[in-house]
């Protein structure tokens, strides 16, 4: 459930379900034009965080020699999961009543005319349905390829491919369902996730983890440099991401009313406090703060807010993004050092860490005490155990089947490149070209 | 003194440099080359053009060392940077008349 | 004619158009805000398609020597082309009443002010006209924009501005008046261009051709590598392009109403499904699939889309994408070297063959039969008729103009650099500067 | 006073405070849905101006190993002022009564809810204070960012990082205030800056020179190389200026009403025009085009145009562009070599003289006779006194508090780093990391 | 054994290449160079400065040879490279003591 | 003939090239390398991890003189580029049995 500022949380009907479009016929309200133009322009923006955004952030991350690797994987899986969901996706999300999967009713789009309308969180107002087809089409393909980072430069391309296909349809489009839906197992139960922190960047983030643990560490990791080859880019993709997130987070109110103030002032404050946590703590723990580490404070800070945007004051969005800058430093810095596991890009550390802080705490700080919008009926114990299991059920079963894809992959077509490609570099081994010339 | 110069695959470097030091090098200068030789560069793509790159990264290592330790030297090279692939490289041997250590002034062996 | 909603089209009249302003005086529609901000929008995500979104996809093709020149090309053209647009580009094309060119009534944006405006494709609903004048400045300069790439590394830059100014006054003025506005030959013939894929797409393609053709090959075109020097560039330009196509594509909607969710869908869809394709191609014919190819699927599938991204049916869009994916491919990898010309970024590969797939198969796939919109008396062959009717008045014009063009700015100041030049590199020979220092 | 449209400027109020609300109880305006959106909108462009536009169009005119320290100092800057905007910044700057500085009633955005709303230039036309208070904060960070370029290379990221609290405390929201509040001494005088000319650019522009000559001038200014390592960068960064001005300009109409197709196409000609003035002075006087003066020069007339651009006709921007172009690259070419200062990438000759130009000529073309608005009682004699009245005042001040800022700094911990950190770069030295890796 | 070091313009290594393999050449090294010689570099222009770029890219190429292909390999470079015109470059012989495949341990001209 | 390779830091070479100039030498080859000797190299930090990265930028400078001016060359480049602080570099002479311009054909120490 996303929003409680209603005492009574309205589902997300769609007005186009045949019985309720025929109660409604005579009043069936139209999208409002600001509405329409909001919803596009955060779709735009969610796209503008994949490509370039998260392309650029990951690919200045890796060596040169995996450049187009990487920007291959973000490019193609987006493209891939975007022509899924009209397909199939959508349908099974956002359809029929189940409450961890939906129907076939909407199969390749069927039945969507520009006139049919999907509901918000607002009575009466609705807006075009193809819109929030398009808006929930970049949520579902950015997911997919968030997890490419963990096990980027050492994984085939086909094995991503074949991967991102089945963890798309057996773990993203449930969680999605239960968490967003209004049937849906956790939406009726109260858990508040505003914009995806369990269904985006918990969800990724634990099959990324699970991703380095059964893919194993890159050749040499841990003693050969595997420094960022260009870490201007790492800043021109964590810019983008902090840019097209006020689509993902302001653009998850479905309509422009005078509430996005507040996600959107809770987006721009939490990040801005991540950025100084993390470059602070650098600065303290290891003596020097670094763009690298910024760039990652903004995107820990992003992740963090994302599921309690719409429920914070604006001090607790500053808590919260200086909370989660530290975090995540912590876990990317000590953590991920004292497990072991090799998760290239820190999807984990950054994505899976920041949105169990963010998720957790979001129990906590909608409390009007530390300046929250408050809930009815809310009291912050059975909050937060709602929120931690939302939590634990994203974690489980988004392992679950991240375990079970990869190891799919690897029997269909193998999941690691050879010795070789890996250290002469996948883009000229695999892709058969160059990122630079002279 | 000689001028050693080994051509080597680039992430051999930093093994090389342990080896080498063991013996008392205390410097060397490295370059990124590009090198032909009986390892086959691979083809790329781009459009409609195929191209085949003939020339393999490799790292050229020089270091300038006094007579004595010549050979230990050369040997190490070899020995940490074989593969027993095509592609493993070279080492050569130059003689060297002069070294001049800037900041001192010192020469001969000793500014190696 | 850019769609048929409603029975009877709407011409593209101009609420300030003394007579009709005289005769609506009283019930002078004003603009709705929401229609004010997308048509805003869309502009600056047409800007963005440019600048530096096309500078850096083909920017990133040429080799590092000639980078700032193909940048310079790009950013000084899109400026030039704004100035003149303002000066007499708007008036040749959207005032009087020539079936090929207007009237000069709007020189210098006389006579508009705040409150004059421009009609949409609905009744009574209109916008600033201040802003459709911006937003029509964008399409004519991204189109003179895009005929550089033809020709790139090897041509004068003063040679390039002389052709700038003829070929836009020439060719793109008149061929936009005939397919946009009411009086406009092909508009009264009804041929379907939603966005513009004959005025943009085929105009810049076939343009580029014919330089490409004049200007002659790059000395060591065949022999001599010319692989791009940055791949990660051309992956940011197409993202980009892909980003700002929304502005260019539901942009041409005029207004903010939910029918931009179809040409929204239509326009993500058909991309994804374009970048499939094209991998997919690499993958089964050259055994890898590159980034390269995957960015130019996407600007195959986007300029395939254009005509008809407003009547078309998401399936439509996924069929004619993945059509245009592969054709694209075969133009460049197959047509360019059985022809023998040195196009050098393949503009005509990719905006003239895909912007001909996309206007033809509209006439196709616009039957509700494939899920499209439908028209008033459609017959498929009419309609493909009329299709190809628009494509080959273009392909005409804009070739002869062009050709003549060219042969002006060679007389003028010579179309080539020198050899020495051309070898060294545009960049510090021309203009003095190198894109990178270490 | 930014506009005079209406003939009684309407004074900045805030609908919520108290006594206001009150009176207003019953007929309390709500925000357009589509002003909410277009100022969403343009704080978004505003943040991507900045990051990562502003950023790389500094980063790419710094030395390779000076890369990141610049990237980072934007980044961090911004974040920082962003922080310190919502803790204290907007009370300071946009409550209570004073002439020269506000009140400490919205500390930490006390008071402030989703349905409080901040006043536009128009009677009952309201926008979600939050998205004001959003909007607002990217202007004081932005305009801190600026300052940075004139101190690149040279000075300790924690000196910057002092200055900055600093300067945008005692600078920064006191200017903001006299210029923009409605009881402010400038507005009340009716100087006309409509987006922030002496605000933003002179104000930094004037910080920015005073940095350079207390800092000193780069080692080995004048003898060694120092050109841009990357001019791509630089373009792509000016190119993204551009884009986000839109928002920064059009949004500081703080509506989507038909007056912004005005300030809209002032912002897209001015600029073109520049850029087609410095690339033209560049060929005339030294023989060359170069795109890191078009791109130069896009942000030159970009400056120019931001206070004058809801003033203007389009010929008074074309003109206004052309003469901005011209003038800043004489800044930058004759006037710095003559007076010897080593500002790094020209914040003076660009910001603060192209923004003295532009607030000065506002006053001459704004006249009807220029194509302008025109201004109730009217006179070119005393609105060029009012409006250099604002400049002269800005420079006094920003630069006297630069001064002391500054001093403070280098007391604090020192303004500059050593010279063997300098030599070396600050990338290595001081962030301990490396831009580029092969 | 002798060390053949050639300063050629960037746009004749494939030439080069193929030239000298004719003669038997089976390996070089190529690294990309800056040369300052008879050539005049150019002037480069940002914002108010000028800039004199003194160094011309050049590609220096490598080649260990036996004695015995020496003056072919000598005379073969310069053939290929020569335009004429100022900044054809230079071709160096220095000698050379010792060569080793790494690879197999050959040594002298065998491993050249 | 000599072939005389100076290390040095990147920064001095304007200053060796007018140095060496005024000696007559009218060519000079560079390359940017990395350098290992006594000068530590840095620690860098990329989210959990630290780089120790051992090798300084240095560039190489090559000059093939004739003999007679082997010595001022050295002794001018060695005062330019000394700071008296460690990463001075150094200066090597080898022999050299001959050089050709290609352009000419001229050769020997007329050809340097
Ligand atoms: N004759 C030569 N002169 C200079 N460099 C050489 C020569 N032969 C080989 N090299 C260098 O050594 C590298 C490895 O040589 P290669 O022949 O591929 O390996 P292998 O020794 O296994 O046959 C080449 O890439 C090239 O840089
Ligand atoms: N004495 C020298 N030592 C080392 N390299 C040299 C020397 N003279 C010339 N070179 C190299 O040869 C290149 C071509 O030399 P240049 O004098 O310009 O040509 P030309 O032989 O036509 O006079 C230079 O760019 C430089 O790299
Ligand atoms: N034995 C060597 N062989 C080759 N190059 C060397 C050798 N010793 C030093 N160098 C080069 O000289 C540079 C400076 O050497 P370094 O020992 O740091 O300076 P110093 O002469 O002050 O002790 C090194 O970075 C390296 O490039």
């Amino acid at each position: 459930m996303r929003k409680f500022r209603t005492s009574l949380a309205t589902a997300l009907l769609l007005a186009a379900a045949p019985l309720i479009a025929l109660g409604q016929e005579l009043a069936a309200p139209v999208p409002d034009k600001a509405d329409t133009t909001w919803m596009m322009l955060s779709t735009i923006l969610v796209l503008l965080m994949v490509a370039p955004g998260l392309a650029l952030f990951y690919g200045g991350m890796v060596r040169a020699k995996n450049m187009l690797s990487v920007l291959m994987q973000v490019f193609v899986v987006f493209s891939l999961i975007v022509v899924l969901w009209v397909i199939y996706g959508y349908s099974l999300a956002f359809t029929g009543g189940g409450q961890w999967i939906g129907g076939f009713e909407r199969l390749l789009l069927a039945g969507i005319t520009p006139d049919t309308t999907a509901a918000t969180f607002t009575d009466g107002v609705v807006i075009p349905e193809l819109v929030f087809v398009a808006f929930q089409s970049t949520f579902a393909a950015i997911t997919t390829c968030l997890i490419v980072g963990s096990i980027a430069e050492r994984v085939k391309f086909s094995a991503v491919l074949i991967f991102a296909v089945i963890w798309f349809t057996a773990a993203y489009l449930p969680i999605a369902r239960m968490v967003w839906y209004g049937d849906g197992f956790m939406f009726q139960r109260g858990a508040l996730d505003f914009a995806g922190g369990t269904v985006v960047h918990i969800n990724a983030g634990i099959a990324g983890l699970v991703g380095s643990l059964v893919v194993g560490k890159r050749l040499g990791y841990g003693t050969v440099p595997m420094a960022p080859h260009n870490v201007p880019m790492v800043m021109i993709g964590a810019s983008l991401l902090w840019v097209g997130w006020f689509g993902f987070n302001v653009g998850s109110n479905l309509e422009a009313n005078a509430f996005t103030g507040l996600v959107f002032i809770n987006t721009l404050v939490a990040t801005a406090a991540a950025i100084l946590a993390w470059s602070a703590g650098e600065w303290i723990f290891r003596g020097r703060p670094t763009m690298l580490g910024a760039a990652s404070g903004a995107v820990a800070g992003l992740v963090a807010i994302t599921p309690s945007c719409g429920f914070l004051g604006v001090g607790g969005a500053l808590v919260l993004g200086l909370i989660a800058g530290f975090a995540c430093l912590w876990a990317v810095a000590k953590l991920k050092v004292w497990a072991g596991y090799d998760d290239s890009l820190d999807v984990f550390g950054v994505h899976a860490v920041g949105g169990i802080i963010g998720a957790i705490l979001t129990g906590v700080l909608v409390s009007p005490t530390f300046g929250g919008t408050g809930l009815d009926g809310y009291s912050m114990g059975a909050q937060v155990w709602t929120q931690t299991l939302g939590v634990l059920i994203t974690i489980v079963w988004s392992g679950l089947v991240a375990f079970i894809a990869y190891k799919i992959a690897d029997a269909a077509v193998g999941l690691r490149v050879t010795e070789e490609q890996e250290r002469e570099g996948l883009d000229t081994t695999y892709h058969g070209e160059r990122a630079y010339q002279n | 003194m000689k001028m050693i110069t080994a051509l080597i695959r680039p992430h051999k470097l930093d093994e090389l440099q342990l080896a080498v030091a063991r013996l008392g090098v205390q410097g060397l200068t490295v370059t990124e080359v590009m090198g032909y030789g009986r390892q086959r560069g691979h083809l790329e793509h781009y459009r409609s053009a195929e191209y085949r790159v003939e020339f393999v990264p490799k790292t050229r290592v020089e270091i300038a060392v006094g007579e004595d330790i010549v050979e230990p030297v050369v040997e190490a090279i070899a020995n940490v940077a074989r593969t027993g692939k095509v592609g493993d490289g070279k080492v050569f041997v130059a003689p060297l008349e002069e070294a001049v250590r800037i900041r001192t002034g010192e020469t001969g062996a000793a500014a190696t």
